[in-house]
């Protein structure tokens, strides 16, 4: 446990927010808080994509030299790099969507309040 | 063998789905012959496909050229062309299904829903093709803002439940993701036929037992496995009559497709029963959840809400097959799929048709079909026959290669579990054919409409399709135990 | 890599997260969350991802604060306040079995920086040997995005897409007579 | 509600922004192969653009056909995009192959680098044509409303 919280800090900032997100997203009863604990999940999915690509004492992964030969150790992993600007825009997205169905919902209620919306639709 | 038809598989779909709005901007009456005729010709290139299978083996598709774990593959095997096939024609069916109800329920959002579906097909595809698990994750993704907006377009409940299916379904997709990020650190590699290879080296890893339970956990949230369902019943019972019949016909078998695939074609039959033993684990789970989901349908005074609860028992029915352990039971279950595909596709059709025609919304309101629509009761009667499983239709078939497939598995509490569900979906139809034909006809509606063509033949294809399914049940059984059956049992 | 300024960013992260969380004004929480965003925007900077970075500052930071600061306009600014504040134990109990299963699976994950992981090794070295030759383009993201795995990002630019119409349909009633 | 903004430093500074942005978008968008950026970044950027006069200015009058309809765009770059990667799957190869495209007098190196460059300009149209087209959806208010 000490040794996690000591040699993996990213991981256990990870931990924080994915948690923190999951919690605030199920019991949160504001719609905008549901929301803002959904971005804080998804980019903490980000944080432990990113933390997989570092490699000590490399660059970032663009390469300048076309004549000598790449070693690999010394570029940073691209590949969750790519796949997390992906995952960027798929947040993104699905919050658009999210804020039109809040939205569409408050013209209806009247109110940001899961549970009074509840209380009016009966 | 490496092909170009996969890559078509895709293109059809998605390039309708984008060209609807662009077309439909300055004609409006131009969206539903694209969309059918794309639907059409996705059809017939996904039988063309399932048959180049069964000749010759998978075809696959390197996009942009480059091989596998370098870049991403679409494979075209027996169970994805199985399905593939299923997606395509189930949707087409559905789509000429909705034409009449979407003028009506949703007037002026017509391009907007056409080109959804067709995402949501394209979508519903690449979850099957693809090899690759980010690519997954991405269609997964497609999909699922296609399905939370065609449950949610109807506004009030509609709207809430499609809200409360978005935060669920994203934490689901999220968890996912988190596996698939655990299965990269542990192997470095994102294609699924290189992970199986590279998996066995580091199967003790507690990693990858991790990640694996994070994939099983996300795809339960996506597919409504029960206890996960909670964002179901509401889901199905309050979105829009056009959009029903194809979302709850397909959209929670792919989920539960990409499970089948990840467990037992990249972990493979022997992990996941003894090493990582999780299907004892979904075993029990299927099983429970098939009984208390025919249990609370019974309870049910909506006819969509009933049905959305016999949903989540036919999951429970399919995970209980794939997890027996034998090939019977496999393909049992793979059957029920295919057979619960149509079945739910009629029974949300023939809803749809009801609420259309004579404003039918809860079971006592369907005495009004009764008099007045003949194909739709017809319909009705014969799909339910099917729930229930009597032959000759395809749930029967399907029930009974799930039994037999535990019997051979000597798991009896199984045998129990599909019995038991069986005789409380038959109590449910039983009542709900009970006020149907046995009670007075309140007051017949002189003013009732006439059923529209589309609905009377896409109901009509669907019936004879059940019927036709059971009676070559031996041919498709055949089939997926010829190609669709992963290695191992 | 594990300098001291990590370990400050990480503290700013987390800080600014639980702010924009139990901010009782919606739009301090969303502004907060902006300031969370820029900071992870300096994390990945300094951990390598400049692309990622570049975007989480223009995408996270802009396009998603201009989405929301949209949406609170149009609606309510102010969370309700409840007197009894509920602990849900359902939630915390599933909380406590997901954070074991992480921490559970922490133990095998590989070390943070170590570039003999396997992540690092197998497909990603090719694209960082190959990518220059097979692809001229010398920014190996870029090319691992729009090339290798191009059909990744055809999906991703479809799920943008996807959204948009799928916000049109939501929102716009009055407008779609274009016959 | 959201109204123009009448502080004549918004108005002055969104005028000096609006081509500053546009001008780097441009820049993000063409450096793509050697420097952090690409399509996505390029299209949000170019979003902004066009959202920050409406912050700034507001609507004048009810939307046009086009901003009503932006996704369209949208459409039409995904459609770019989409198009480069089916010219080689007509041709009997695979869907996005770059290398295959019939150019000639080409190494496929460089065909894949003017690939890359072609589907960057549908990326950045699709992001940004269809985040403008979210920011007005949001912004739009019910029937009858009007602006």
């Amino acid at each position: 446990m000490a040794d996690i919280v000591l040699y993996r800090p990213h991981f256990v900032a990870f931990i924080i927010l994915f948690l923190l997100g999951i919690y605030i997203m199920v019991v949160s009863l504001n719609l905008i808080k549901k929301l803002i604990g959904m971005y804080l999940m998804q980019t903490s999915i980000i944080l432990f994509f990113i933390t997989l690509a570092v490699k000590k004492d490399s660059t970032i992964p663009i390469i300048l030299s076309s004549t000598t030969a790449v070693t690999p150790e010394a570029y940073a992993n691209p590949l969750p790099h790519v796949l997390m600007l992906t995952a960027i825009v798929v947040g993104v997205s699905t919050l658009g969507v999210s804020l039109a169905m809040v939205i569409a919902l408050y013209r209806q209620y009247n109110t940001l309040e899961e549970d009074q919306i509840l209380g009016k639709m009966q | 063998m490496t092909s170009s038809l996969p890559g078509f598989l895709f293109a059809i779909p998605f390039f309708a789905a984008v060209v609807i709005p662009v077309v439909g901007f300055t004609n409006q009456k131009f969206c539903r012959p694209i969309a059918l005729g794309a639907l059409v010709s996705l059809s017939i290139v996904s039988v063309i496909g399932l048959s180049e299978v069964v000749s010759h083996g998978p075809l696959s598709h390197e996009f942009g050229g480059w091989a596998p774990p370098i870049g991403i593959e679409w494979v075209v095997d027996g169970l994805s062309g199985l399905l593939m096939v299923a997606i395509s024609i189930v949707s087409l069916i559905t789509l000429v299904h909705a034409g009449p109800l979407v003028e009506k329920e949703l007037p002026g959002r017509v391009i907007p829903f056409y080109s959804l579906s067709l995402l949501l097909v394209a979508a519903l595809g690449g979850m099957v093709l693809t090899g690759d698990l980010f690519n997954l994750f991405v269609f997964l993704e497609i999909g699922s803002l296609a399905s939370y907006v065609l449950v949610g377009v109807a506004g009030g409940r509609s709207l809430h439940s499609a809200f409360r299916y978005l935060i669920l379904g994203t934490i689901g997709a999220s968890l996912y993701l988190l596996g698939v990020g655990y299965f990269y650190a542990e192997t470095g590699t994102l294609n699924m036929a290189d992970l199986a290879q590279r998996l066995p080296e580091v199967i003790d890893s507690r990693a990858v037992l991790t990640g694996l339970l994070f994939i099983v956990l996300g795809l339960a949230i996506k597919m409504g496995l029960f206890p996960l369902h909670g964002w179901l019943p509401d889901a199905y019972t309050y979105a829009p009559n056009s959009c029903t019949p194809l979302l709850t016909s397909v959209v929670t078998k792919v989920p539960l497709y990409a499970f089948v695939r990840i467990a037992f074609w990249v972990f493979g039959m022997t992990t996941v029963s003894t090493q990582i033993p999780i299907l004892v684990v979904l075993g029990w789970v299927g099983a429970v959840a098939a009984i208390v989901g025919a249990y609370l349908a019974i309870w049910q005074e909506s006819f969509k809400r009933m049905l959305a609860y016999s949903s989540v028992s036919s999951m429970g029915l399919f995970m209980l097959g794939f997890s027996l352990g034998t090939e019977t039971g496999f393909a049992g279950g793979l059957f029920y799929v295919l057979a619960d595909t149509l079945m739910k596709a009629t029974l949300f059709g023939v809803a749809g048709a009801a609420f259309y025609q004579c404003g039918a919304s809860t079971v006592t309101d369907l005495v009004r079909l009764r008099e007045n629509m003949p194909w739709v009761s017809s319909a009705l009667l014969i799909s339910a026959l099917s729930m229930v499983g009597i032959p000759p239709t395809a749930g029967f078939f399907g029930k009974w290669h799930l039994v037999v497939g535990a019997l051979e598995a000597e798991k009896y509490f199984a045998v129990a579990a599909i019995l038991v569900s069986s005789m409380l979906t038959a109590l449910y139809f039983f009542r709900m054919f009970q006020r149907v034909w046995a009670e007075t006809l309140p007051l017949v509606d002189p003013h009732v409409l006439e059923t529209p063509f589309p609905i009377k033949m896409s109901l009509g294809v669907l019936t004879f399709g059940l019927i036709a399914l059971g009676l070559g049940s031996d041919l498709v059984m055949g089939l997926i135990f010829e190609s669709a059956i992963p290695k191992g049992f | 890599m594990m300098l001291f300024d990590d370990y400050l960013l990480l503290a700013l992260v987390i800080v600014t997260a639980l702010g924009a969380v139990f901010v009782r004004d919606l739009f301090s929480g969303v502004l907060t969350l902006a300031a969370y965003s820029f900071f992870l925007a300096l994390l990945w900077a300094g951990l390598g991802a400049v692309d990622v970075a570049f975007t989480e500052a223009v995408v996270g930071a802009g396009l998603s604060t201009l989405f929301f600061l949209v949406a609170l306009f149009l609606t309510s600014h102010q969370e309700e306040i409840r007197k009894q504040f509920k602990v849900q134990m359902m939630a915390l109990g599933s909380l406590g079995i997901l954070g074991f299963l992480l921490l559970f699976g922490s133990v095998d994950l590989p070390v943070v920086g170590d570039p003999e992981s396997l992540p690092s090794k197998h497909v990603s070295s090719h694209y960082l040997k190959k990518s220059l030759e097979e692809t001229d383009t010398p920014n190996v993201v870029t090319a691992v995005l729009a090339d290798y795995r191009g059909f990744d990002t055809l999906g991703e630019t479809t799920v943008i897409f996807t959204a948009g119409i799928a916000c049109w349909m939501l929102l716009r009633r009055s407008d779609d007579s274009a016959t | 509600m959201i109204r123009p903004h009448d502080s004549v430093i918004v108005h002055t500074l969104a005028r000096v922004f609006i081509p500053i942005i546009q001008l780097f978008a441009l820049y993000v968008l063409i450096h793509g192969h050697d420097s952090p950026g690409g399509g996505f970044q390029a299209g949000t950027l170019f979003a902004a653009s066009f959202i920050l006069p409406v912050i700034a200015f507001g609507i004048q009058g009810s939307l046009t056909v086009l901003e009503r309809r932006a996704v369209i765009l949208g459409g039409i770059g995904i459609l770019l995009f989409a198009g480069i990667g089916l010219v080689p799957l007509l041709l009997g190869e695979e869907f996005l192959n770059y290398g295959e495209l019939p150019i000639p007098g080409m190494e496929a190196s460089a065909k894949r680098h003017l690939g890359i460059l072609g589907i960057e300009i549908g990326v950045t149209i699709a992001v940004a044509a269809t985040a403008v087209s979210i920011y007005y959806s949001l912004r739009e208010r019910g029937e009858g409303e009007g602006n």
